[in-house]
């Protein structure tokens, strides 16, 4: 097969075999951003605002400084002012720099012999705070004459006469609203609004930092990616990245929450003043105080129907809020909001306002699952008023290749209808219901990302091979990659091991996110191993003495192309490896790229629950994820993907939230208050997978990871509106604000 | 704060170490002992990634002090196969994917294990209710629970 | 000539239109001649723009060629999670 | 801070009375280590109880049960002869917490707690349990429902801790029920609770009734009114709804992240309900 033809057929890719990783994580072998040490480490503390809002006037370490066994103290001070907005941005969240943006915002940071001498150094720092108003709800920071959190940081985009905390609008679509509207039979109009939520990861941000004299620095942490992280810190401690090695230990959770920096430069910052290696750990507390929690939202959602079915106009009216920071999250949820849909009038209008809260993060899809959940939740309120099935409505208006998406480009090869037939044929569709329980669907979407990419692949001598790439593995992905490379090589995966490379080792990779390293990784490794596979014929050509044209792969051998080549038997690739000193070094291949042509992604999620009357509890019954994979690689971790996907998303929508006091402070910064989803919640998560190729990728592997937090949200709102007959407005629908909406019906 | 000397049994193996009165059993667990197996998601009980067993009876290793530990019977995630040996247990959340990051991972084998010892044969309702303390953020539970139930059924006929 | 669609936002920089037409062979020259026929897109271009190329979602690529015919949708730089 | 596990009770007693700066009994100390570990607390003293004789064991006395302060919970719903008597005062001490948490929290500490949303203390205050004391003036028992002083904060004087809870014994067609409202189903602090004990007559009436509330007031209420609502009743619907309706009055809940003052007063009454309906029906009613 000519090495550039799509592959659809598959020896090893689509099987499941065990994960490289998996001995280690069973035993405890394994070893995450907390199980580092170094010999002479010191213990790094931060020292938190207990104000939403509140200028520094001063900060006094002496004292702290003073305590025996403290090595080292800091503030903004130590850290060089950045140019940049964006990494500016970041460094400021890590440290606050003249204001304290909100509760939790670091202040300054101690290294010590040990955490209790770090601990009674935090309360030895005095700090002078000016208390300013604060302000945590997104629509009343956009309300005029609200305290105003950042001055200065609006776009040229935003109208003049807005509150300052409006950074940016943004407007996609296309068609005729008015016309659109003018067609409809049925026109609903609703307003949303859903809280912030945390990724919620087991381990908390966790890493050690070693700065040597000569301004060398080695930093071991957890993240979504070392590069990133290397690219950060560097800026931020003023060195060359050169000069910085960050390598990434195993990840417990990121979903998203670990593709920037919090305690990284402050802990590279110590260990310069100190001398010494510092590690910091965050608390349970600190990581849902001061690191990304998703956006909260409030929306105004107007669609139109006919009577038969077809959505005729779609607007969205988009306020976002991040935090205290800008951000561009925003434009994801305008251009996401009616992905699944073939419009012929649409439009979406986006702002971002700033509030006296931590700074978002990427979770999962960021942007969409809000959007989606108000568009969504419309739709099915049109279905419901006009009594039509909502799944035949979703397959009316889906959007299918050649259809311009509402975000603007032409959908190539699409599963949304795929997924939604499977849908309809499932027997959950149909499954009986009884009462107080209802059911609920959603379709979900993402983008779906590639990016920049390398990956070096190396035959050994004994005929196995190492693969080496640059994206920490927070699904399994070692597995997939491994598969994707015994395939093309026509060798056994267990031949085969991926290892996750420092920033040292390899060129720049970005980040683990956009759902991009199964697709973008795998497809490196695919090229890596055809340039290996290149090498390996031509191995075999010079000891034949035939031509390299004459020389092709098949199933791990090279083996003469056709009769007139000459007869020889095949050469496998162990015995080509064996002999590799001798017909010219060592066989590697390797490949650098930034990929592009990811693939979006769509899914539908269908749901039962019961709602008890009396008190507003919602008990998730029966739910099926169905999503177009492309190629599922290790069908395992792409059920995993979907599975833990659904339910990061049906704690978002029964009672995941920041809940914030008047004084603006988070009241529920630990897990015992901010509830996920523990395994009696849940019933099994079904799931359907549609390979529906995507034209970008060799094997047609799309991303899975972002897809599967998309639906459920209107799912579950969807289901829970219709058992209880009130059609739910505001996530999370915890059963205090379910109960009213019940005794407000009557 | 003066230091205490605690002689105990961890995975079977007589244990010494010295620790401040205010040390928790995962702080001694891993910080002294060196065994990271267990690990820390939250310090106050709520998700599990610490479990251990003391005296046979499953906790939360970082709601006990260290010094409690004196005299006691302690068994961690690094117990749990016997040599090169995995416990089916271990062997079938590699075989079912019933990890995915593996942070949760140690604390929800030492939970199962605790679960399979009194009750061979648990229904998904007991493993559910059962591991309800053992957060889980990546698989959604389901690959878990179905790894414990493969588990236990190998184990009873054996 | 490529016609390039931009999204709402971007119209207060180009009179109103939806849709512009640019002289261009690929992206980073499509890019540099917008900055220059309608200076007021010069900032965000400067924070980062995704072009989607006949479905097709590029987050930078400069070379990516464009030909005369190809459907041309300028996006907001993405990330993801 | 120092740690000492005392070998009595009486020297448990001494050492918390002798101590000038803040002392703390450890026995599950699933409590106490969450309030180290947030520097909630900063005791100087911390007094392990559990390694005095007799305070792990569970005791039968004059029908009913002597219960150790250092019997953790899942020892405690391991106790045939306990669960088969008081089926509710197990179901609310088995509620506490996880698995992990039931290895080492105390139907004790939960009372000392103070949390007027402890799952172990209506079921408790239902049955009209006695805890006993040693404390520098001897030894005292004194009802579970005296023991609360609001949240945070016992009536135990300095030097003062409970060994043991003392369950009663009942006559025949008697038991009870704990029903709490979480919003997951599990690892969550209760939102509202209630313990309901029934004693019912020959003809199936209820003769006598005790019905406690949780997690609806400062402390945990015992709710003579609604009692008074279902004696002589069969729980008839106007008895049930009577019922509901004198816990909703007896409740003075807060509004905060956990629940609304709203929320939590009708919930409660119809925990209540459903407690009383699982106790009638254990105690052999039929309906």
């Amino acid at each position: 097969m000519p090495l550039d033809t799509p592959k659809r057929k598959f020896k090893v890719v689509g099987t499941r075999p065990p994960r490289p990783d998996g001995l280690d994580k069973v035993t405890g072998r394994a070893l995450y951003g907390a199980d580092m040490t170094a010999p002479g480490m010191l213990t790094g503390r931060i020292l938190r605002s207990p104000h939403a809002h509140a200028r520094i006037k001063s900060i006094d370490t002496s004292a702290a400084e003073a305590l025996a066994g403290v090595r080292a103290v800091i503030t903004a001070a130590d850290l060089p002012v950045l140019e940049d907005d964006f990494i500016r941005d970041i460094q400021d969240n890590c440290m606050a720099r003249g204001k304290a943006l909100y509760d939790g915002h670091a202040v300054a940071a101690v290294a010590a012999t040990d955490a209790a001498t770090a601990r009674k150094a935090l309360k030895l720092i005095k700090v002078d705070y000016e208390i300013l108003p604060h302000v945590t709800d997104v629509d009343a920071a956009m309300k005029p004459g609200a305290p105003v959190v950042q001055k200065g940081r609006t776009l040229e985009n935003v109208p003049a006469g807005m509150s300052e905390n409006v950074t940016s609008h943004c407007e996609f679509g296309h068609g005729d609203l008015p016309s659109g509207f003018a067609k409809a039979d049925k026109i609903i109009e609703r307003s949303f609004r859903t809280a912030a939520t945390h990724q919620g990861y087991i381990e908390p941000h966790a890493c050690l930092a070693s700065f040597t004299s000569d301004g060398k620095a080695d930093l071991w942490c957890c993240t979504q990616g070392q590069f990133f992280v290397r690219t950060l810190c560097a800026q931020m401690m003023g060195m060359e990245a050169s000069q910085l090695r960050v390598t990434s230990s195993e990840i417990g959770g990121g979903f998203g929450g670990k593709t920037t920096v919090f305690i990284e430069p402050v802990a590279l910052a110590l260990s310069r003043k100190s001398g010494r290696p510092v590690k910091i750990v965050m608390t349970r507390d600190e990581v849902f105080k001061a690191t990304g929690p998703t956006v909260s939202s409030s929306m105004d959602i107007r669609i139109g129907m006919t009577r038969n079915g077809r959505i005729t106009a779609g607007e969205a009216h988009l306020r976002y809020s991040g935090g205290a920071f800008p951000n561009a999250t925003i434009e994801m949820g305008g251009q996401a909001a009616f992905a699944a849909y073939d419009l012929g009038a649409v439009r979406t209008f986006g702002w971002n306002i700033l509030t006296n809260r931590p700074k978002e993060a990427a979770y999962r899809a960021p942007g969409a699952p809000m959007a989606i959940y108000a568009v969504e939740s419309v739709v099915d309120e049109l279905c419901q008023e006009l009594g039509l099935d909502p799944l035949k409505v979703r397959l009316l208006n889906a959007a299918r290749k050649g259809t311009k998406s509402s975000y603007g480009p032409t959908f190539d090869d699409i599963g949304l209808v795929a997924t939604l037939e499977a849908a309809t044929r499932h027997p959950h569709y149909t499954a009986p219901l009884g009462p107080n329980q209802g059911r609920g669907l959603s379709c979900g979407f993402w983008f779906n990302f590639g990016g920049n990419t390398c990956v070096s692949l190396n035959v050994n001598t004994d005929g196995t091979v190492g693969v080496t790439e640059g994206n920490p593995d927070i699904g399994g992905s070692r597995a997939s990659i491994s598969l994707m490379a015994a395939e093309e090589l026509g060798i056994p995966y267990e031949k085969v091991r991926t290892f996750v490379a420092d920033t040292a080792s390899l060129g720049y990779n970005d980040v683990t996110d956009g759902s991009r390293v199964t697709f973008a990784v795998g497809l490196a490794t695919i090229k890596a191993a055809r340039a290996a596979i290149r090498n390996m014929c031509a191995r075999a050509a010079k000891i034949w003495g035939i031509d390299e044209e004459a020389v092709e792969w098949i199933d791990g051998a090279a083996c003469p192309a056709g009769p007139n080549a000459g007869k020889f038997p095949p050469m496998t690739l162990a015995e080509i490896a064996a002999v590799s000193a001798e017909t010219g070094g060592p066989i590697a291949g390797h490949h650098e790229v930034n990929a592009d042509g990811a693939g979006v992604s769509f899914g539908v999620h269908l749901v039962d629950v019961e709602v008890d009357p009396e008190t507003g509890a919602t008990k998730v019954l029966r739910y099926t994820v169905f999503q177009d994979a492309g190629k599922a690689v290790h069908p395992d971790y792409v059920e995993g993907q979907m599975q833990g996907g659904a339910v990061q998303g049906i704690g978002w929508a029964l009672n995941e939230e920041y809940i914030y006091g008047d004084d603006g402070r988070l009241q529920n910064a630990g897990f015992l208050d901010y509830r996920v989803p523990v395994a009696s919640d849940l019933p099994p998560i079904e799931t359907v997978i549609l390979e529906i190729p995507n034209p970008g990728h060799p094997y047609g592997v799309r991303g899975v990871g972002e897809t599967p937090i998309v639906p459920p949200l209107a799912a579950i709102a969807n289901a829970v509106s219709r058992a209880v007959g009130v059609r739910m407005t505001e996530l999370p629908m915890s059963p205090p604000r379910l109960l009213k909406a019940l005794l407000s019906k009557g | 704060m003066k230091s205490i000397h605690v002689t105990t049994t961890v995975n079977g193996e007589p244990a010494e170490f010295i620790c401040t009165p205010d040390e928790t059993l995962l702080d001694v667990l891993r910080n002294r002992l060196g065994l990271t197996g267990s690990k820390e998601g939250c310090g106050t009980g709520d998700c599990g990634a610490c479990s251990v067993t003391v005296n046979g009876r499953l906790v939360c290793s970082c709601l006990v002090l260290g010094a409690e530990a004196e005299g006691a019977e302690i068994t961690t995630i690094e117990g749990m196969a016997s040599g090169e040996a995995l416990h089916p247990l271990q062997r079938h959340f590699i075989e079912s994917a019933a990890l995915q990051c593996g942070i949760c991972t140690p604390g929800i084998l030492v939970a199962a294990k605790a679960l399979l010892e009194q009750n061979p044969d648990p229904s998904d309702s007991e493993i559910r209710y059962w591991l309800a303390g053992n957060l889980c953020r990546c698989t959604g539970y389901d690959k878990i629970i179905n790894a414990v139930k493969s588990a236990a059924a190998e184990m009873r006929s054996n | 000539m490529v016609k390039v669609l931009l999204w709402g936002t971007l119209r207060h920089a180009t009179d109103g239109q939806a849709e512009v037409e640019v002289e261009a062979r690929n992206f980073k020259e499509l890019l540099d001649r917008l900055a220059v026929m309608y200076p007021g897109l010069e900032p965000q271009i400067r924070r980062g723009v995704s072009m989607a190329l006949d479905g097709r979602i590029y987050r930078e690529a400069w070379f990516t060629e464009i030909g005369p015919d190809s459907e041309v949708v300028l996006m907001p730089y993405m990330v993801g999670g | 801070m120092r740690y000492i596990a005392a070998k009595t009770a009486d020297e448990a007693a001494g050492l918390l009375v002798d101590e000038p700066g803040l002392a703390r009994i450890l026995a599950g100390g699933t409590d106490l280590l969450v309030q180290l570990k947030s520097g909630l607390v900063e005791p100087d003293l911390v007094v392990d109880i559990k390694n005095i004789p007799g305070i792990r064991d569970v005791t039968p006395e004059n029908g009913g049960f002597r219960i150790g302060a250092a019997v953790s919970a899942a020892e405690l719903g391991e106790h045939k002869g306990v669960l088969a008597l008081w089926p509710g005062v197990v179901e609310g001490v088995e509620l506490i917490g996880s698995t992990q948490v039931q290895g080492r929290a105390t139907m004790v500490g939960n009372l000392c707690n103070g949390s007027p949303a402890g799952d172990a203390v209506p079921g408790l205050v239902a049955a009209n349990a006695t805890v006993r004391i040693t404390g520098p003036g001897g030894s005292r028992d004194c009802p579970v429902l005296d023991i609360p002083a609001g949240p945070g904060k016992t009536t135990l004087a300095k030097g003062e801790i409970i060994t043991s809870v003392f369950l009663p014994a009942r006559p025949e067609n008697a038991s009870d029920a704990y029903l709490r409202f979480i919003p997951r189903t599990e690892m969550d602090i209760g939102v509202a609770s209630a313990g309901v004990s029934l004693e019912l007559a020959a003809d199936g009436a209820i003769s006598a009734a005790r019905v406690a509330l949780g997690a609806v007031a400062p402390k945990v209420l015992l709710v003579a009114d609604a009692a008074t609502a279902i004696v002589g009743s069969k729980l008839e619907d106007g008895a049930l709804a009577a019922l509901a309706k004198a816990c909703e009055a007896a409740c003075n809940p807060i509004d905060d992240k956990r629940g609304t003052i709203e929320f939590r007063t009708r919930t409660a009454g119809v925990l209540a309900r459903r407690a009383a309906l699982i106790a009638y029906q254990r105690a052999g009613g039929s309906k």
